[in-house]
């Protein structure tokens, strides 16, 4: 049994760590949420040269060739640290399509720019509300020509290309559509989380090319929901810790009544319950960590299970730090509304609770009949 | 039991439904005039009528009505939409204070002019240190000649910018235990040396504000009560405010997040359908059905002489947290799209975005949850307090987080 | 707004507790639950002397012709004391079929004897495990004679008489079956809540009689279920006081670290929202038996509001009854097992939680639709 | 990161599980025996071939072996299903007591039959007035000669009434503070003046007793470290409690729940089909994967050889409240008919029903829930204890419910 990250991961933890500490304060999300910057370039031009964009791209494409383990602590990190970046649309999502489905030639053309940081992707599937199936989908690609509305599309105004889900003659299809053309609109939309741009895609016959089969679009998806969870899962429960680690502090050293509330066992037993939740959800995600890994087939019970643990444990830490530091907390001043916003746009950007709920009774079933 | 109003309450109703008719702004009054405006307009419509602060004596600018009718009279108000008003706290906390309090001829002076909506008033209690422990204020007042000189910081003061007068709870003696060195009083918020500052919340609003005190004078003839009385004063400021504070109003409820799950797609069939979205929302309107039936019975008691209980924190220790989880339940149904926060993109205008980052706000304002929660074991269930390291030892000599 | 029972009837509740602090101390309830005796047929001799078992049957079959309020009232205080008796079977459920759907001649035959308690009453629908729908049904009336076995009864063996469900040729059909005959099978089954008896009857070519219109028993449950609901939901409200009751008064007098448990916030909170739940269910039930009691077209609704209500808050004030008493709850000597034993009962006896959350939505729709 | 043993590991789980494939009890040799007596025979077999408590040093009847070693030869044992054993608390909490404070020729002599089987231990330290307040306890040792003379009551005690020896905790004197005045001893359960009667619990079950000590002897050469230093004592074999007591054990779980789900129709369809079902079993499946995982973290530091942390108080917070709520659902599912329970109508025998009148229990034995949370807050957490009035103050003098 070694259910546990090796010492070299270990060592890249403890690197991300005084990275982030240094290059990624609360301030700068605080910078990005407040100001007009879609999101923090210089932060993310320091990730790019630290290789966490190329982590798991293959050598033959300019990458690292390292395995989801390392990119696992990655994003727990980046989670704990709140980063205003575009990472997770760019390598969760968009280097994930390629790597499962892309062509060689796309792959040779995209994958050095994404690992060398110099292209960012994204990913367009929704358009507007409720969750988006196959049949309500009214994008449409043509003959190579896409035509539709996609909003909202996560780093949609940063991204120099988007994987858009749209309707072919076969069937829903993702399809990869460079950003950098006429036929091509962009349009910043107001969110709940602006630490993290969100935008409103608008394609007018722009040139766009397949990926993977024409038609197996949501078949692609599922897969790649499935890898993407897991690394969403170890962002929330960074995300989660660092909410708890805030709430812990602050009632270490806020007085009521002559005494730390952290005394009180209203606070105690609340914190003690998020700790347990993020603890949980923490062994979760080493299960979906070592599925991903391994390319093992409990890979959609083990991303489902580190899923629902995570968002419910994010979303517990964030609210109840804010109510552990009472009106402080409710100020634009503090730092708590940082985890409870990117907990919120975590939990739904690639699907919400009851979704993932719904996939893991459906995998368990699928896992139970075979 | 029956819902029907008693024969005077019924002709009550029936008089003050038929004045709100007549009389109710219309939309050409209000064109151009600014939230205060609007407030201060209607106000004194209602009191030129006799219609205003009715459970106020007669004297003091009100009509001299109980408690059953003032009920009745915000319901026939609450059936038309009127500007919001800014006078809840004047009127509802810092008059009873003021009645209990202040001379004759100070209330006389004062309580006019705030019944006709000429004054706003402000409270200025909470501080820095303080929180859920109230009492811990340590903003002090020395007393100079015929004044007190005030210094320090005040924080959650809502309405402070566009107050006339306030009233402010102070430390006149730090070496008197914590509940004894207090003294109260109400000043002119136009007074030199005072400096407010708008408290920009995280849901976007900036309801409350810091207000900052230099070598402000306030005369002796405006303390209520007496030196080191202060905290028994302001118990009754405190007493009227725990009414007057709600599960935070509007916002999201059964019926918003019923109607978006009818309307909200999951996997091409409405989320309504889905049984998990549907015990949920069952969940829900049993609690709030339980608070609206829970007010009915306090509306019996008021409409019998009776005073309602401290049953009524239940509604915000349900309502608040409710009100958050239902915000963040209806952004998932939403899925993706939930993140989009946006007057004219999102559902409802963004009701739900708005109230998923107001509702943490809800749970902390007027009494936090935990202390909603003691409140009923100690008041209703007669629970003893926790063990209290605060009591009987000088002000000076608590822990605080600096010693 | 007069949302109050009145002066009669809270003499009416005065009278009931002082009857039952004499008549029904746990005690009582304990030799039921420990003993031999399927009820408690001293406490039934004096319940039926009050007249409680008469209360809604009109004058002219010898009852009180009293209102629902009054029911109410009688329905709480029973549901503090955990009475054990077969109360809620026979005034509940068959009395109220009688009155809903019975013939006049089994009005005549029945409903003196019911007012005059001597004759007991049950309602007998569940063949086995999960909900009954029509569909599966089992139980068969043909020509009269009823065939078929049905468990659990509650208070099977106690009744003189059951409302059975069973197929008949136009479909699922209330009958009444005497149990004094040959032809009929009574067997004790062992329950969670020994204090009230359950039984499996079995039928063989029983004579019985259709009540109501043959085919139209799913008709007839579905409104008799939403008027018992009311007067279930109002026991649960009682019995849920009085765990709350039990816990505050050991909180009080328990020392820990030498203070009461009940000056710990972990004690303090708990009980508090033990109270708030058990609060809002009693408002609940208020509106719940201000419909029953008018006959209101909001009776659906409210039925399924106070039954979802009560059944949550007996659930967590019982069982937070023993958490609070630690380990002296879960001995066989406390009572704190009484209402926590009971709570499931009531909780299943008539349709569970997720049951009447379903009717609650479908009523709300039904109603929004109108 | 895998799942693999180490190449050490291996070779240990192969030589544990050939041997226990040919050494696991028939159900021809357990015939006709009692459940003491078969536990006896298993744990003889074990301990005559060195596979007993092989944590302990071998001259105390044990392996040498290391902690991973233990957690893959109870995986092995897993597989099989043999007798239940009767001397957890003697191996795992007497035990570690003992070796830690009691001297070696004590522990030459009482070890080995303790490995054994042939003497079973239990512990005695609870008393009705302590419950979480463990050192509360008030039961009296006099000193008189070279024994202590004891009198009075100790409960929740497991298996006294077939145990040989016992561990307890006595105050020998009440005018010390509270953790000073007390002292730990070790005794023969047969010795005159004890008195053992079974508590029946709700579940129906007795497996604790009350003990009652009537001028009990206790030789002071039994006492385990000095006078006085009890409590000191007592925490060697609490530390070694919260090992050894898991969330419940067997019981309800997300496989038995989701089994009855598949079987049980709600209107004329599996209950499994229904999305609100679905939700819920998702939510326990996913607490008790993290369960699963979260012991996986500790097995490895375990192989690492480093020791686990009280994070482990985490399955038992977790996992009572939550087989309690599961077997309410359960219940739930199996509408009217969940209130049967009988061995041979009830689906699973019973189980569901057995699992919610014992699951209360659950979430009291080995620590309340609420002292759970304190120890995950106070030692993981590192947040400070509540006010204590009971320290430094002699315990005649902490208020008690009689003062």
């Amino acid at each position: 049994m070694n259910f546990e990250f090796s010492e070299e991961q270990n060592m890249l933890r403890e690197q991300a760590q005084g990275f982030l500490q240094d290059n990624c304060p609360t301030s700068r999300v605080r910078s990005i949420l407040d100001g007009e910057e879609s999101f923090d370039k210089d932060l993310w031009q320091k990730v790019v040269e630290m290789g966490w964009t190329a982590t798991v791209i293959p050598e033959e494409y300019d990458g690292l060739g390292l395995s989801y383990l390392e990119l696992s602590v990655i994003a727990e990190e980046l989670g704990k640290a709140i980063a205003p970046i575009p990472f997770s649309s760019s390598v969760y999502l968009a280097t994930e399509i390629l790597l499962a489905a892309g062509s060689a030639e796309q792959k040779s053309d995209w994958l050095p720019k994404l690992a060398a940081g110099s292209a960012i992707g994204c990913l367009a599937v929704a358009e507007g509300s409720g969750t988006t199936s196959g049949s309500g989908l009214t994008s449409e690609i043509k003959g190579g020509k896409l035509t539709g509305i996609k909003i909202p599309v996560a780093d949609g105004d940063i991204a120099d290309f988007a994987m858009v889900l749209a309707q072919s003659d076969q069937g829903p299809t993702v399809c990869l559509v460079s950003l950098n053309q006429s036929g091509v609109g962009c349009e910043r939309v107001k969110t709940l989380d602006p630490s993290r741009s969100h935008a409103c895609l608008s394609f007018t016959e722009a040139t766009a090319e397949v990926v993977g089969e024409s038609g197996q679009g949501l078949v692609l998806l599922e897969s790649i929901y499935n890898r993407a969870a897991v690394l969403f899962a170890w962002e929330q429960v960074g995300g989660a810790d660092t909410a708890l680690d805030m709430a812990k502090e602050y009632a270490l050293g806020r007085f009521a009544f002559g005494r730390p509330i952290a005394t009180y066992q209203a606070i105690k037993h609340k914190l003690a319950h998020a700790y347990v939740k993020n603890t949980l959800a923490r062994s979760n995600c080493y299960f979906g960590a070592w599925a991903l890994a391994t390319d093992a087939k409990e890979l959609p019970i083990a991303a489902a299970t580190a899923r629902v643990a995570a968002i419910q444990a994010y979303y517990y830490a964030s609210k109840e730090n804010i109510q552990t530091h009472g009106g402080m907390g409710f100020t634009w001043e503090f730092d708590c509304q940082f985890p409870y916003r990117r907990s919120k746009l975590l939990a739904i950007n690639i699907g919400s609770e009851a979704v993932w709920q719904e996939k893991l009774i459906q995998a368990i079933e699928k896992d139970r009949a075979a | 039991m029956d819902f029907k109003d008693t024969q005077q309450e019924a002709e009550f109703r029936i008089e003050a439904a038929k004045w709100l008719g007549e009389n109710i702004p219309t939309d050409a009054e209000l064109e151009g005039l600014d939230h205060i405006q609007r407030a201060k307009l209607w106000q004194k419509r209602k009191y030129d009528a006799g219609w205003a602060c009715i459970r106020w004596p007669k004297e003091h600018g009100g009509r001299g009505a109980n408690a059953i009718e003032q009920v009745i009279f915000d319901q026939e108000q609450g059936k038309y939409k009127t500007p919001d008003s800014i006078f809840g706290i004047g009127q509802g906390m810092c008059a009873p204070t003021m009645m209990a309090w202040a001379n004759e001829d100070q209330n006389k002076q004062y309580m006019p002019a705030l019944a006709s909506g000429e004054h706003v008033w402000c409270q200025l209690f909470s501080e820095p240190a303080g929180g859920s422990d109230l009492a811990a204020l340590r903003m002090r007042a020395v007393k100079d000649g015929d004044d007190w000189v005030v210094n320090g910081q005040k924080i959650w003061t809502s309405g402070a910018h566009y107050s006339d007068y306030g009233v402010l709870v102070l430390r006149t003696d730090p070496d008197m235990p914590k509940h004894q060195g207090l003294t109260y009083f109400f000043l002119d918020m136009k007074s030199p040396g005072i400096e407010i500052k708008p408290i920009r919340q995280i849901s976007g609003g900036a309801n409350f504000n810091e207000v900052y005190f230099t070598d402000v004078r306030i005369p002796d003839a405006q303390r209520l009560g007496a030196v080191g009385q202060g905290w028994q004063v302001a118990l009754t400021t405190l007493m009227n405010e725990r009414a007057s504070i709600g599960g935070g109003g509007g916002g999201v409820n059964f019926d918003s997040v019923f109607e978006l799950a009818s309307n909200t797609n999951v996997d091409d069939q409405p989320a309504i359908k889905d049984a998990g979205v549907r015990r949920k929302l069952a969940d829900w309107y049993v609690q709030e059905a339980g608070l609206k039936f829970t007010g009915y019975r306090s509306m019996t008691a008021l409409s019998r002489g009776e005073i309602p209980g401290p049953e009524n924190s239940i509604g915000k220790l349900v309502g608040a947290p409710k009100q958050q989880d239902m915000a963040s339940f209806a952004l998932d149904l939403l899925d993706a799209s939930g993140i989009i926060w946006d007057e004219d993109l999102s559902a409802r205008a963004g009701l739900f975005q708005a109230t998923y980052m107001a509702s943490p706000g809800f749970r902390i304002a007027g009494g936090t949850d935990e202390i909603m929660a003691n409140i009923i074991a100690e008041r209703v269930l007669g629970m003893p307090q926790d063990i209290r390291v605060d009591k009987g030892i000088p002000f000076s000599e608590i822990p605080t987080s600096g010693s």
